[in-house]
């Protein structure tokens, strides 16, 4: 029973860019519905990891497992039709368009009847109300019109905007790599109980994150990740945070 | 439906006659000096004339535009030089419809269709002239030595380039595919690709001796890949067009001869009788052969023998361009 | 204010601007400029360019360039040319549909090249012009006329409003002009084109197949090229390889006027529609003017400059400092 | 692998390789491709759009790019030639010196349009292409000959090793493409033309003044162009106001073929000096190989593409996907 | 005495987008050699603020003053004359340069001598040293080379960079727009105590964070962002650090 309730596995996987190894044949395991967070310093290779995941990169060697059959990722749609949605590290938004295009870029929702399957129309207005909703959900207050383009957004609402997009599509695992970095005190909240209620709902969480108290609060298990490969996978309160801070940072043994 | 234009019976001065006329490009100074000679003529005759060009050679459409827009500024009469002498009759056709007068320059429309008259060149009979002079000068100099031609082209498909290199090969009386015929580039008629194209032959073969030349920028080029290939006394280069600079060039010795055509002929014999038709509704009468032919004449400083020429000094008197 | 919204949210407003401002100059100072009939003629030497330019202006949302658009149209012209000598009227429908498919695939092979081989698109296709250029001539070297038919039905028109002289070509261009806004601004399609130029890692990372819009792109820029082709035989029934040799950077200005970016991710093709016209405005009212050509060509350069410069004022860009 | 490392330092490498092959290829086709005759004579074909290639690499570095070098290279001979008629060679000095004052000038003018008016460059450079093909012509309808003196001295030249003919234009363009170079990446000043064209924004909140390094690129380049003229003077004494119509496109696709990426940021001058002699090898070599003109042609265009496949494939860029 | 010992002092600026009002009306006032943190909402314009003071974008009205003078910044340069370093949110690098090249970026090293002043060549080798010394300082040690290209770096080691940057060529002031967003446990610590020295040195910081615990822990003044402007000015210390962010999110009114 163990073995099947893992939703993602990776073995051995290795990433190069010309001679800085940026991933050295490291380990990933997630289970279903549980929060699984990354941390590590930064130049780790957690982002290099998750890109790998997430079907951005394909890495140099080493195998990944979806519910227990060995696939292989080519782009970002493989992971995608297999359930994984990702938010990037640098958001990877299209700056000309407006927010609920974002929102909906790639998955866009035609009109019902004729319009949309002969006609191919957007329905834009319920794309608009939907993106609107999410948004409000997360806390995101400002923002003065869902039709603004994004290269108009201040840093917090753009990442708001990444995060509501994966949270929406993610129907399996969502990835997201510091999707609180540039938000505010509330905001953070709305998305940390975003991912409590991903969670809540069956669907798995990887985490990435720098906010060290938020992890040790928020995770069922911890991903420590240094010089590019996993050293060790805890539970929070098997461990004191600092600890974990230690063994992150090298200045404490893996065990 | 041709409508007649009331203003234009009321008053009895030329100045109300609009003529337009459109070259076919305005990339080469061979159409900017006609179009001034033509200017000149209407000033003289007292008529208004608009003008316009294509966008290079071989725009039709740029043509057709042209012809448009003179009709909707209340032009009489149009005389063009055809950019393609097949497509542009539709629109001259149209041109007549609407009540304008038409007529061609420089190139016949295809059976002189679709026009009241045509002064134009005859560019075979000016290559076949040069292509016999060159054999015969060839002949006198070279005694005993095979010749290797050079072809410094246009480029293909072009009718007036066509023309001109099909009329030289048969004056020279060799086939486009002679073993004499050793190398043959396009140069769009350009100056520094007529030298690059030189210099890239004579490396092929340096013992390249007669070289035709479509039009005498390109011929400028190849001579001064001649030169600095130390070749100008071995090698006879023959051009057409006969400017001013081409004259001089045939004159400093950089061109065994050129051949002159008369746009300034072309310019005002075609404006005159467009002026006449629009007075008077007299159309120009034109020979059996459906155009008047302006003339082609050889100028070279080396006479040989049985073929007329004119000399250089000759040539710079009755050169077009800018003296 | 209000103006300015407006032009925010409509970026043609830009190029229509200046396409009224050279229509209101021209009809004061020639006094043959402002009339049905001349509106019409310029409608009428739209068509060509007009059409390519949307296909340019497809390519170039992409980040990409066509320089082998007029080569394009010049192949499958003459294909199609070649192909009706001597037969009836009829055979020409399906005349039309082997050009369809030799422009489109021509431009494939462009799109393929780029999209595949990730070969930048100025490269790629200005090897095509150079080919196909060369491929043209060795074809035909001959002026071909086609017969009248469906491939010539594109001139044909009648009178509207009495006055208006208009031709099916005319129709054609403005709903290709319509239906392109419409697939480009409402359908995911169109989103997907101006996502691929804008950051085509954010389309690639939401999962968008970057190399099919790719390719799609170039293909539908090639039917547009066949359309062209169709247009050109309205135009002229008479075809051959020397016609449309400045196409290129006659419709990369057009796109250009038009208000689109050679960034990509940003313009309308209404916009590189204005801009042909603005194009053929100029023409039009400098012939009127009865202005040299040289001198209507040193004005043309400067208006054209002006155009765009009154395109970035009513859009108020940010400066540079 | 220590190859890619290299290519990946040294982007010019792509290129220089597709040169090599190209050599090796007619070397081996042709009987009179290899001989130091005919390297002499590619090197002083390579002067004058070598050295418009040099601006055109700087003003495409900073996302620009120029289609007036090869008209305001016209009008710099055109006035240089004119003064000179009648004059005694030691006249040529000061006349040479208005020459660069006219280029530079002429090319300041797009810079300001550029910089300070934020128009793109595609539309104010071929505006001013426009108006200076133009210009030239209502200047001089006439093929103007400079005296031999300065203005030629260009041309002149001698023997290397005895057997490897060679011009003073030659040095000249390899010292310029070694200075631009060094200059580049370098000074100061050439970090500043990469910074301009990768990401302006950046560049100009890191306190650098965008609009004067915009300046004086395009006063730069203008320079390089008027070295142009007179290196067109040693190729031919002859000038008139009908060369180097196509010089735009040629020195464009130079950059390009180099490895400079049209979207400003990347690329080298050395890349552009080579991809002019990869454009110039092909003609020659497809020349001796005898092939028709238009066979040449279409093989020029394919050779182009293979060209900067291969620069593509040594420097392994990611694909889309 | 009071008066002379504000640096930077701003009144009433207003900036406004279309018709989206990033800042209201708002005021501002920094002391010499004191760090003041700037804290608000997403979206709430604090970004917009600062790029007024930075000289980045120039406000539709309102006043700047430094050291008690009047003073228009027309572009980023002229604020940098002035001794205003800034870290942008979006770091503002050039992506194809390396690492040394961005940080030296608009102030190049000259070789000593002839080559420098007359063929006015880089001195790169020493660009390159000091920029490693800084980022050492930093704490950053995954950077496997300071000559790799900024595009390359993972988010972390690009806002040391950044950072790095301000810190050096600060002279007078140092505004740092959410520096320690992307950065992990050490180098955060690692950027918080340069931002203690610089103040120690006598040149004051304005930090914009979201990181409310360290900035209540590390400001001398504490300027509470909200709807466009500054809604109250604190002391940490005056309030408690719930109270603030009560404030902060409109919970609480401003007194
Ligand atoms: N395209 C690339 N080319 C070269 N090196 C790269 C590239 N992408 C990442 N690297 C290097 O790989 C290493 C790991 O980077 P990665 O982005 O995975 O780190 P990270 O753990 O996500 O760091 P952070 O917490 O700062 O986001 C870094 O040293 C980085 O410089
Ligand atoms: N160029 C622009 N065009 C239109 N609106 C803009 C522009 N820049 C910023 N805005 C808007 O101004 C408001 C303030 O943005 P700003 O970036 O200053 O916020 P911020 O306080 O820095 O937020 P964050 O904490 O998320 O970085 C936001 O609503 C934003 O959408
Ligand atoms: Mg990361
Ligand atoms: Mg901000």
């Amino acid at each position: 029973m163990a073995e099947h309730e893992v939703v993602l596995r990776a073995v051995g996987i290795r990433k190069q860019y010309g001679h800085v190894v940026a991933v050295r044949d490291s380990d990933f395991e997630l289970r279903r519905g549980e929060i699984l967070s990354v941390i590590g310093d930064n130049g780790a290779g957690k982002s290099s990891l998750i890109k790998v995941l997430s079907g951005d990169v394909v890495p140099d060697s080493g195998q990944i497992f979806l519910n227990g059959t060995e696939v292989s990722f080519k782009s970002p749609k493989d992971a995608q039709r297999a359930g994984i949605e990702t938010v990037y590290q640098d958001l990877a938004m299209v700056p000309e368009l407006d927010i609920a295009s974002n929102l909906y870029l790639g998955r866009e929702k035609r009109y019902r009847g004729g319009l949309g399957s002969v006609l191919r129309m957007l329905d834009s207005r319920t794309m608009q109300k939907h993106a609107q909703a999410s948004l409000d959900e997360l806390g995101i207050s400002t923002l003065q019109s869902i039709t603004q383009r994004v290269e108009t957004l201040s840093g917090g609402q753009r990442q708001t905007v990444a995060v509501a997009r994966a949270a929406i599509f993610g129907t399996n695992v969502v990835i997201m790599d510091e999707p609180t970095a540039a938000l505010g005190v509330r905001e953070t909240k709305g998305v940390l109980d975003l991912i409590r209620s991903i969670r809540d709902a069956g669907r798995s969480v990887v985490l990435i994150s720098h906010d060290i108290p938020s992890v040790y609060e928020i995770s069922d298990h911890i991903h420590v990740h240094r010089l590019g490969r996993r050293i060790a996978l805890r539970t929070p309160g098997d461990q004191s945070m600092n600890d974990l801070v230690g063994v992150m940072t090298g200045a404490l043994p893996p065990d | 439906t041709a409508k007649p234009t009331d203003s234009a019976a009321s008053g009895g001065a030329n100045g109300d006659i609009k003529i337009g006329f459109i070259v076919k490009t305005n990339s080469n100074p061979f159409w900017v000096f006609m179009q001034q000679k033509a200017q000149e003529e209407a000033k003289k005759q007292g008529v208004t004339l608009i003008t316009a060009a294509g966008k290079n050679d071989g725009d039709i459409d740029g043509q057709i535009t042209a012809i448009q827009n003179m009709i909707t500024s209340g032009v009489k009469a149009i005389i063009v030089d055809p950019n393609d002498s097949t497509a542009i009759i539709p629109a001259l056709q149209s041109a007549q419809k609407q009540g304008v007068a038409t007529f061609a320059v420089d190139t016949q429309v295809d059976g002189n269709k679709a026009v009241y008259g045509t002064w134009a060149t005859d560019n075979y009979k000016g290559g076949v002239l040069l292509g016999k002079y060159v054999k015969a000068a060839f002949g006198k100099n070279d005694a005993g030595e095979t010749p290797q031609i050079a072809l410094l082209d246009y480029h293909p498909g072009v009718t007036v380039g066509d023309q001109r290199r099909t009329g030289f090969l048969d004056g020279f009386g060799v086939k486009r595919t002679d073993p004499e015929v050793v190398a043959a580039q396009d140069t769009g008629g350009d100056q520094s690709q007529g030298q690059q194209a030189m210099e890239n032959m004579l490396q092929k073969k340096p013992g390249i001796n007669v070289v035709y030349s479509i039009n005498e920028p390109a011929g400028r080029g190849g001579a001064t890949a001649i030169a600095d290939a130390g070749k100008t006394k071995a090698v006879l280069l023959g051009s057409i067009d006969g400017s001013c600079d081409g004259v001089a060039s045939v004159k400093d010795g950089q061109f065994t001869a050129t051949v002159m055509q008369f746009p300034a002929k072309m310019a005002e014999m075609s404006i005159d009788a467009a002026v006449k038709y629009i007075k008077d509704g007299v159309k120009p009468t034109m020979p059996s052969s459906g155009y008047i032919d302006t003339g082609t004449t050889l100028i070279t400083d080396q006479a040989v023998n049985g073929i007329s020429y004119k000399d250089t000094t000759w040539g710079a008197a009755n050169c077009w361009g800018t003296k | 204010m209000k103006v300015l919204a407006l032009a925010a949210r409509n970026p043609f407003f830009g190029p229509l601007a200046a396409l009224l401002v050279l229509i209101v100059l021209f009809s004061v100072t020639t006094s043959t400029f402002f009339s049905a009939q001349n509106f019409s003629v310029i409608l009428q030497q739209s068509v060509v360019i007009g059409t390519l330019a949307l296909g340019q202006t497809l390519i170039i949302l992409t980040a990409g360039i066509d320089l082998a658009n007029g080569a394009i149209l010049v192949v499958g012209a003459l294909v199609m040319a070649q192909l009706a000598q001597g037969q009836p009227p009829a055979a020409q429908f399906g005349i039309l549909l082997v050009g369809f498919l030799v422009c489109g695939g021509l431009a494939l092979v462009s799109g393929v090249l780029v999209a595949r081989f990730a070969l930048p698109a100025f490269i790629v296709t200005l090897g095509m012009y150079t080919m196909l250029t060369a491929g043209a001539r060795l074809y035909s070297q001959q002026t071909l006329v086609v017969p009248d038919g469906p491939l010539t039905v594109l001139g044909t028109g009648g009178y509207l409003f009495g006055v208006f002289q208009i031709t099916i070509g005319v129709f054609v261009v403005i709903a290709s002009v319509i239906v392109l806004h419409y697939v480009l601004t409402r359908t995911a399609w169109g989103r997907h084109v101006y996502a691929v130029g804008g950051n085509p890692t954010a389309a690639r990372r939401t999962g968008i197949n970057v190399r099919r819009v790719l390719l799609v792109v170039y293909l539908v820029a090639g039917l547009l090229y066949a359309l062209g082709a169709w247009q050109a035989f309205g135009r002229s029934p008479a075809t051959s390889a020397n016609v449309f040799g400045t196409a290129n950077l006659d419709t990369i200005s057009a796109v250009v006027i038009g208000g689109t970016s050679l960034f990509g991710g940003r313009g309308t093709v209404i916009g590189s529609y204005f801009g042909t016209l603005i194009v053929l405005v100029l023409q039009s009212g400098l012939t009127q003017m009865g202005l040299d050509p040289l001198y209507q060509q040193v004005l043309t350069g400067a208006l054209v400059i002006a155009a765009v410069a009154l395109d970035q004022f009513t859009r108020r860009v940010e400066r540079l400092a």
